[in-house]
């Protein structure tokens, strides 16, 4: 008796949840309305079904529930019965299946006006490629990919001199244009998946996939890594933005295209020794930092990282919290080196520098450390050497101070937050991992241990 | 009729009957009568035990996943890599290590032999090799928690290349364990499932016909064929990977670039993998699935005291739901990468499968139908599976229909509807089943109050559990997520909704330690039990002692004159006829 | 089925099949060594292993002599499995055709290889 | 795609046609008045218990080894094939492998009609023959490694390595149950103690041959 009355209250619960909670599909933002109208379709189907069946089942109970002098009735089948069942089960099926199938055949069949767009996973992020004028990317392989070609492209194929590469988190669209989006993965399995887009497809290396939509909303929209792809799977992730096609020209003709970066001037360590003098009154002649200043040691780190960072302080992606204290130091800084050459120069000279042990002052619970360290490997190297492919700066034998106060920026949103930032906005939710302020300690003490 | 004629003139063999009990072999030693032993029914139980503690380690790892996805970052234990161990281990261990190994180890070689009227299994010695080869799984499985690295951490499917690169944790030899226990499991589970399908096929005594079996038999049985002919499929890719792993082949690993360097793997394809994995893994599912089925159907007809509604289209849909899952596999790959025409066969050989299973519900609905329904506590638990096998059989339908799958694919809605139709609704049956055979089994009744919160809980609990998780992966988040971060998307009162299923899941997470203790308590305080305290009229519970002894049957095999399902017969005093009770007149 | 004992057959039918036997990996023998190429070299060697294995299985496994259930039960999995073998063939076609079309073509055709035999 | 799925549909067809068969005219609740159905026999299969066992065992078998044709078919089409050369010494393998069946069909008839000497030696020479096929398949990988044809080198040869290593294990799983025949002959049982055990070895040796003459031929054909 009970089992049916909560039988009955959790018919109407589910109803009600599904009728009345706030949590269902996120506004749709392409042209796959149809998607959702298959899902609809699907709800309607089963959701009869699944009232109808558990109403009688609750009656059953009620109805047939032991009783004196009651006895069962005798009857082991009911052909007419269970053939009537059996057709309008089928009609059910086909009715679910035959919309969906249609769909499924639009999905297939990407229009003929789309425009291709390819997205590169790696181990944890994306970068895009947009081909130029001549509408066709190049071909690519595994065997060129090095820290100078990161897409591997083929240098011989004269398709891909005019792509332009977009190494960085967000791809711009332009709305009411489909997009074919071809998929390839450096490395192992991801997905793109952008809930308002509907449709996703897995990126496996060794080939290429694709999907295809036409974006209708303008906005920004996350990329989720929907294939777990390694331990940070769930801190992959992009931006698409879709604008108008003015907006998404413009942001296109910023990046440059593959003949162009391969032609791109070394920096220059002589023009760079007299921009240095500025950095060289916090950061010290020699680089190796000051902890009075609150400036880190800049000697033995990795080129890109310094640019990167410069490139953000002068954008305002770090150094605009306005609890960044130290950040705020440097950012008006940065905007002092006003050309890309001008920061290109500066890097070349820190890597002239000699690299000086930074002395250890963090002191903290070294085993534990190693435990925590663990998560960090994947990225930054069991020596924690840093590792350019995977956007990791090196760690080990920088000032730990500084690492200190970087984790607990990240962690509490100062650094990293930044919607421009996408590099660190992965770090934020590693650094997020980390409980308290005693691991922090314990995770760079055993950082300092690491060979220098 | 036609096939017990046509078959009895093709027949020259001894009847079991004349069977004597001599020719069995009686352990004479305290080792060789309980821990070596070659009585399935001893087997049974190790297999049940080993099974039971392994999924208690699979219960605490999904506590654990449950405590970061409810509250992130709050516990210090609890990092990204331990996480993402849990997760695969987790899967693992309930997929394989407990549903596979308790329905078919463990109420395959108890109920198969009984039910059908037969001393024991037809290769006893390798049987006992069986449990002991896959005692020898568990083992290695659990020694992965113990080497450098862990475990793996490569999602139960140990899709690659990532299960064997550096940034999934255990990739140095907890991968490595995790194959070599499967290759083991699947080597025992041979031996198992040889016995189990010989021991249909040749040792039923006279009078079983094939359609005379109760259903936990046929749903066995069949799930036992499913099971022999799928694993080969995880022991080739498993065998694949090991050459991947270390002899540097490249069957599934393309060139790729891990860690800012080339490895030296070319041109292999990890789909290849996928399919072979779920070539072992769509079957899988039913090789749960169809115990399940056959043990509800026997629960619900003994306690609704009324035959099986349609016996003859739940063996049919038993045998079609097995055919069928073989042609299914890549609807778990549809946004695989995989060859996109693909989309339409598999997409409608699976919605195919929906009629027969829907069929067997609406059956056990209509076996209620008109009945006399005792509520006793399996009873109660057939119920709860049946409510709950709707539901997760219903969600099937949206990820079974591949353009429907597109945004749900790889999200909670997943996860959500898989642990409904394979986690809940058999461990519904499981937990129903052994209530409803404990008497049996042990001699006594089980804690009736125990029992009684034991079901609300288990069953309103997942309930609460996993129906609201569909809204989550409804409205986007994925699965396989340490946490989520900021989204745009997601909105904010899904945390909450996070921590009300954690806590759902605490609660029912604990209270699954009172039914181990309510087994136990009960195995020394409980009731004693009568031999046949449900009047059931199947052959297990028409023995002469209880528990049964080695044998089963004492000094003679009985002969079985009717179906299983005699109950309520009119013009019978008695609501039940056992299967081996003569007509009357005859005897 | 006549069971057992009276399950005799004429013991010249298996001379017949070995026989036979022989013929067929005699012209397996001779695709390799005349060496025939393309879709032919396929065809001929599947043709001749699917007809030993044929003949192998209804004279010496006795399969001809089973009865109808045994032989269903033997070969629906069997189908099945071809089934998923050609689906694989597919499969491997298909994403051989987005290497092409996507990755550069490879340097040079692997000339490490070419050991002398 | 449609063949496929023709050739599916045909095989449900065959499994629907059988199951309605088999099962639609038995009303398993009637029971005949007059007949004591419990005397009805339950339609058993007849044959020995352990030769059921090696049938459905056989069944496992095939389909691993299908599996891996399978992946075999996926694999060899994706561009960096390089066929090996299968040695002549594989040939001769064959050549082995076919007599070591043969030699077991004759120690199976030989047992049927209770012939012990002529058991006695296609037993043993058939084991000769098999021992024969491993070590000469040794030799095989022996040559094609001293040829530069390692394992992790190519796809073809990995499969190459596999298969045979695979299908060579089998072979020395079917050599034990050979010695149990063997050893229980030398121990002065007579050939109806050991009539079955020939016979499933003969099965099982022709099944493997199967398998061999299978594997031999896609190799050779790719």
């Amino acid at each position: 008796m009970v089992i049916a009355i909560v039988l009955f209250v959790l018919i109407v619960g589910s109803v009600l949840f599904h009728f009345l909670s706030p949590w269902y599909l996120t506004p749709l933002a392409s042209n796959w309305s149809n998607i959702d109208d298959t899902i609809g379709l699907t709800f309607w189907v089963t959701g009869f079904v699944f009232v109808v069946v558990n109403l009688f089942l609750a009656w059953c109970v009620i109805r047939y529930r032991k009783c004196d002098g009651h006895k069962a009735d005798y009857e082991p089948e009911n052909k007419k019965l269970e053939s009537w069942l059996t057709g309008l089960t089928a009609l059910g099926v086909i009715a679910m299946l035959a919309p969906g199938l249609l769909v499924w055949g639009e999905f297939v069949t990407v229009p003929e006006d789309a425009s291709e767009v390819e997205a590169v996973g790696q181990q944890w992020h994306w970068s895009f490629r947009v081909p130029g004028v001549d509408n066709k990317l190049g071909t690519t392989d595994v065997r060129f990919i090095n820290a100078d070609n990161p897409f591997g492209m083929n240098p011989d194929d004269p398709d891909g001199q005019d792509d332009v590469l977009i190494a960085g988190n967000e791809l711009h669209l332009p709305i009411g244009k489909p997009v074919k989006l071809l998929l390839r993965s450096k490395d192992v399995l991801h997905n793109f998946t952008v809930a308002q887009f509907r449709v996703k497809m897995d990126l496996v290396p060794g080939m290429v996939s694709y999907l295809w939509f036409t974006p209708t909303e303008v906005g920004e929209f996350d990329i989720l890594c929907e294939e777990y792809c390694g331990v940070a799977h769930f801190a992959m992730r992009g931006r698409v933005i879709v604008e108008e096609e003015a907006d998404y020209q413009a942001w296109l003709n910023s990046y440059s295209t593959y003949a162009e970066m391969s032609s791109q001037p070394a920096g220059n360590a002589a023009a760079g020794e007299t921009a240095y003098a500025v950095c060289s009154v916090c950061h010290g002649t020699q680089g190796e930092g000051n902890v009075a200043l609150n400036s880190p040691k800049l000697n033995g780190q990795e080129a890109w990282y310094m640019k990167r960072q410069l490139e953000y302080f002068k954008s305002g992606a770090r150094g605009s919290h306005e609890d960044d204290v130290y950040g705020k130091q440097m950012a008006p800084m940065a905007t002092t080196l006003v050309t890309d050459t001008a920061i290109n120069d500066v890097i070349a000279y820190i890597e002239t520098l000699p690299d000086i042990p930074a002395p250890a002052t963090v002191t903290g619970d070294v085993l534990h450390g190693q435990e925590v360290f663990a998560n960090c490997v994947a990225c930054h190297g069991a020596d924690g050497q840093g590792l350019q492919a995977l956007n990791a700066p090196r760690v080990a034998g920088m000032t730990d101070w500084y690492l200190v106060r970087q984790l607990q920026n990240f962690k509490q949103g100062i650094r990293g937050a930044h919607r421009k930032d996408m590099y660190g906005h992965q770090m934020t939710m590693m650094a997020a991992t980390l409980p308290d302020e005693q691991t922090i300690n314990d995770l760079v003490a055993y950082i300092n241990t690491l060979p220098q | 009729m036609s096939t017990a004629t046509t078959m009895h003139d093709e027949t020259g063999h001894v009847p079991p009957a004349e069977v004597e009990e001599v020719e069995l072999y009686h352990a004479k030693t305290w080792l060789g009568k309980y821990v070596f032993s070659q009585d399935a029914k001893v087997i049974a139980i190790q297999y049940g035990c080993t099974a039971i503690a392994i999924g208690m380690v699979g219960l605490v790892l999904s506590l654990m996943m449950r405590l970061q996805l409810g509250f992130p970052n709050e516990f210090s234990f609890i990092n990204p890599s331990n996480y993402i161990q849990a997760v695969t281990m987790h899967g693992m261990i309930m997929v394989v290590y407990l549903l596979t190994a308790l329905f078919l180890g463990g109420f395959g070689n108890y109920f198969i032999p009984i039910m059908i009227g037969a001393r024991d299994m037809v290769f006893p010695y390798v049987n006992m090799l069986s449990f002991w080869i896959y005692l020898l799984s568990v083992l290695i499985l659990v020694a992965s928690f113990f080497v450098p690295g862990g475990p793996s951490g490569a999602g139960w499917t140990l899709y690659p290349p990532q299960v064997m690169l550096e940034g999934t944790p255990g990739h140095e030899w907890g991968a490595i364990l995790m194959l070599v226990s499967l290759a083991f499991f699947i080597i025992g589970f041979t031996m198992g499932g040889l016995n189990y399908v010989v021991t249909v096929l040749q040792a039923r005594t006279r009078g079983m016909t094939l359609m005379r079996l109760p259903l936990t038999v046929w749903g066995i049985f069949m799930a036992t064929i499913l099971a022999l002919l799928a694993f080969p499929a995880l022991l080739v890719s498993a065998i694949m990977m090991l050459f991947d792993m270390l002899l540097g082949a490249s069957f599934f690993m393309p060139a790729i670039v891990s860690m800012g360097e080339q490895l030296d793997h070319s041109g292999g394809s990890p789909i290849l993998f996928q399919h072979l994995f779920w070539f072992f893994g769509h079957p899988e599912v039913y090789i749960v699935a169809l115990p399940a089925f056959g043990m509800v159907s026997d629960i619900l007809s003994v306690h609704a005291r009324k035959a099986i509604f349609g016996y003859r289209m739940m063996v049919w849909a038993i045998v079609a739901i097995g055919g069928l899952s073989f042609i299914v596999w890549a609807h778990h790959m549809y946004v695989s990468g995989m060859n996109p025409y693909f989309g339409f066969f598999f997409a409608t050989t699976t919605l195919i499968i929906a009629v027969p299973t829907a069929l067997k519900v609406y059956n056990w609905v209509l076996t209620l139908w008109r009945g006399n329904i005792h509520l006793t506590i399996p009873m109660l638990f057939a119920i709860g599976f049946i409510f709950t096998f709707v539901n997760g059989g219903l969600t099937g339908l949206f990820l079974g229909n591949v353009t429907v799958d597109l945004p749900l694919s790889d999200t909670l809605f997943v996860v959500a509807h898989f642990h409904m139709v394979m986690a809940v609704s058999p461990v519904l049956v499981l937990y129903g089943a052994i209530y409803h055979w404990y008497p049996k089994i042990s001699g006594r009744m089980f804690h009736q109050g125990m029992a009684q919160f034991h079901f609300w809980i288990t069953f309103v609990g997942s309930y609460a559990i996993y129906y609201p998780m569909h809204y989550l992966g409804l409205m986007g988040v994925p699965r396989r997520y340490f946490s989520m971060g900021s989204t745009d998307f997601i909105l904010p009162s899904a945390q909450g909704l996070n921590e009300f299923i954690t806590i759902a899941a605490i609660i029912v997470g604990v209270t699954q330690l009172l039914f181990i203790y309510n087994l136990v308590w009960s195995l020394f305080k409980g009731e004693k039990a009568s031999d046949n305290p449900w009047n059931a009229t199947t052959l297990e519970w028409q023995t002469a002692t209880t528990p049964p002894g080695h044998g089963n049957f004492g000094k003679e095999l009985p002969l079985v004159y009717r179906w299983p399902y005699d109950y309520s017969v009119p013009g019978e005093d008695i609501d039940f006829l056992p299967q081996n009770q003569p007509p009357r007149g005859a005897g | 089925m006549a069971q057992v004992e009276g399950q005799q057959h004429p013991i010249s039918i298996y001379f017949w099949v070995w026989g036979l036997l022989f013929v067929l990996s005699a012209g397996s023998y001779m695709v390799d060594y005349l060496q025939v190429q393309g879709y032919l070299r396929w065809t001929l060697i599947i043709i001749f292993m699917l007809l030993k294995a044929g003949f192998i299985t209804a004279i010496f496994m006795h399969m001809i002599w089973e009865r109808l259930a045994m032989t269903l039960a033997i070969l629906v999995p069997t189908g099945v499995l071809l089934a998923f073998i050609a689906l694989m063939s597919l499969e491997g076609d298909y994403t051989n055709i987005t290497r092409e079309t996507f990755f550069a073509p490879a340097p040079h055709v692997a000339v490490e290889h070419t050991v002398s035999h | 795609m449609t063949i496929t799925l023709l050739f599916m549909a045909f095989l449900m067809g065959v499994v629907v046609w059988w199951l309605v068969k088999q099962t639609i005219n038995i009303k398993p609740w009637v029971m005949d008045d007059g007949v004591l159905v419990g005397d009805v026999d339950a339609g058993v299969l007849s044959e020995p218990k352990a030769k059921t066992g090696l049938w459905v065992f056989l069944a496992v078998v095939t389909s691993m080894f299908c599996l891996f044709i399978s992946a075999y078919a996926m694999r060899m089409k994706l561009g960096d094939w390089t066929p090996l050369p299968e040695p002549d010494l594989l040939w001769v393998n064959t050549g082995l492998l076919v007599l070591s069946s043969i030699a077991l069909q004759w120690a199976r008839n030989a047992a049927k009609q209770d012939r012990i000497d002529s058991l006695k030696v296609g037993l043993n020479v058939a084991g000769v023959l098999t021992i024969g096929f491993i070590v000469g398949q040794l030799f095989a990988w022996r040559q094609l490694v001293d040829d530069g044809y390692f394992l992790n080198s190519n796809p073809a040869n990995a499969f190459f390595y596999l298969f045979t290593a695979l299908h060579g294990l089998h072979i020395l799983g079917g050599l034990v149950a050979w010695i149990r025949a063997v050893s229980r002959l030398w121990r002065g049982s007579d050939a109806a103690q050991v009539r079955l055990s020939v016979e499933l070895c003969a099965v099982y040796w022709h099944f493997l041959l199967i398998v061999w003459l299978i594997l031999f031929g896609l190799m050779l054909s790719t």
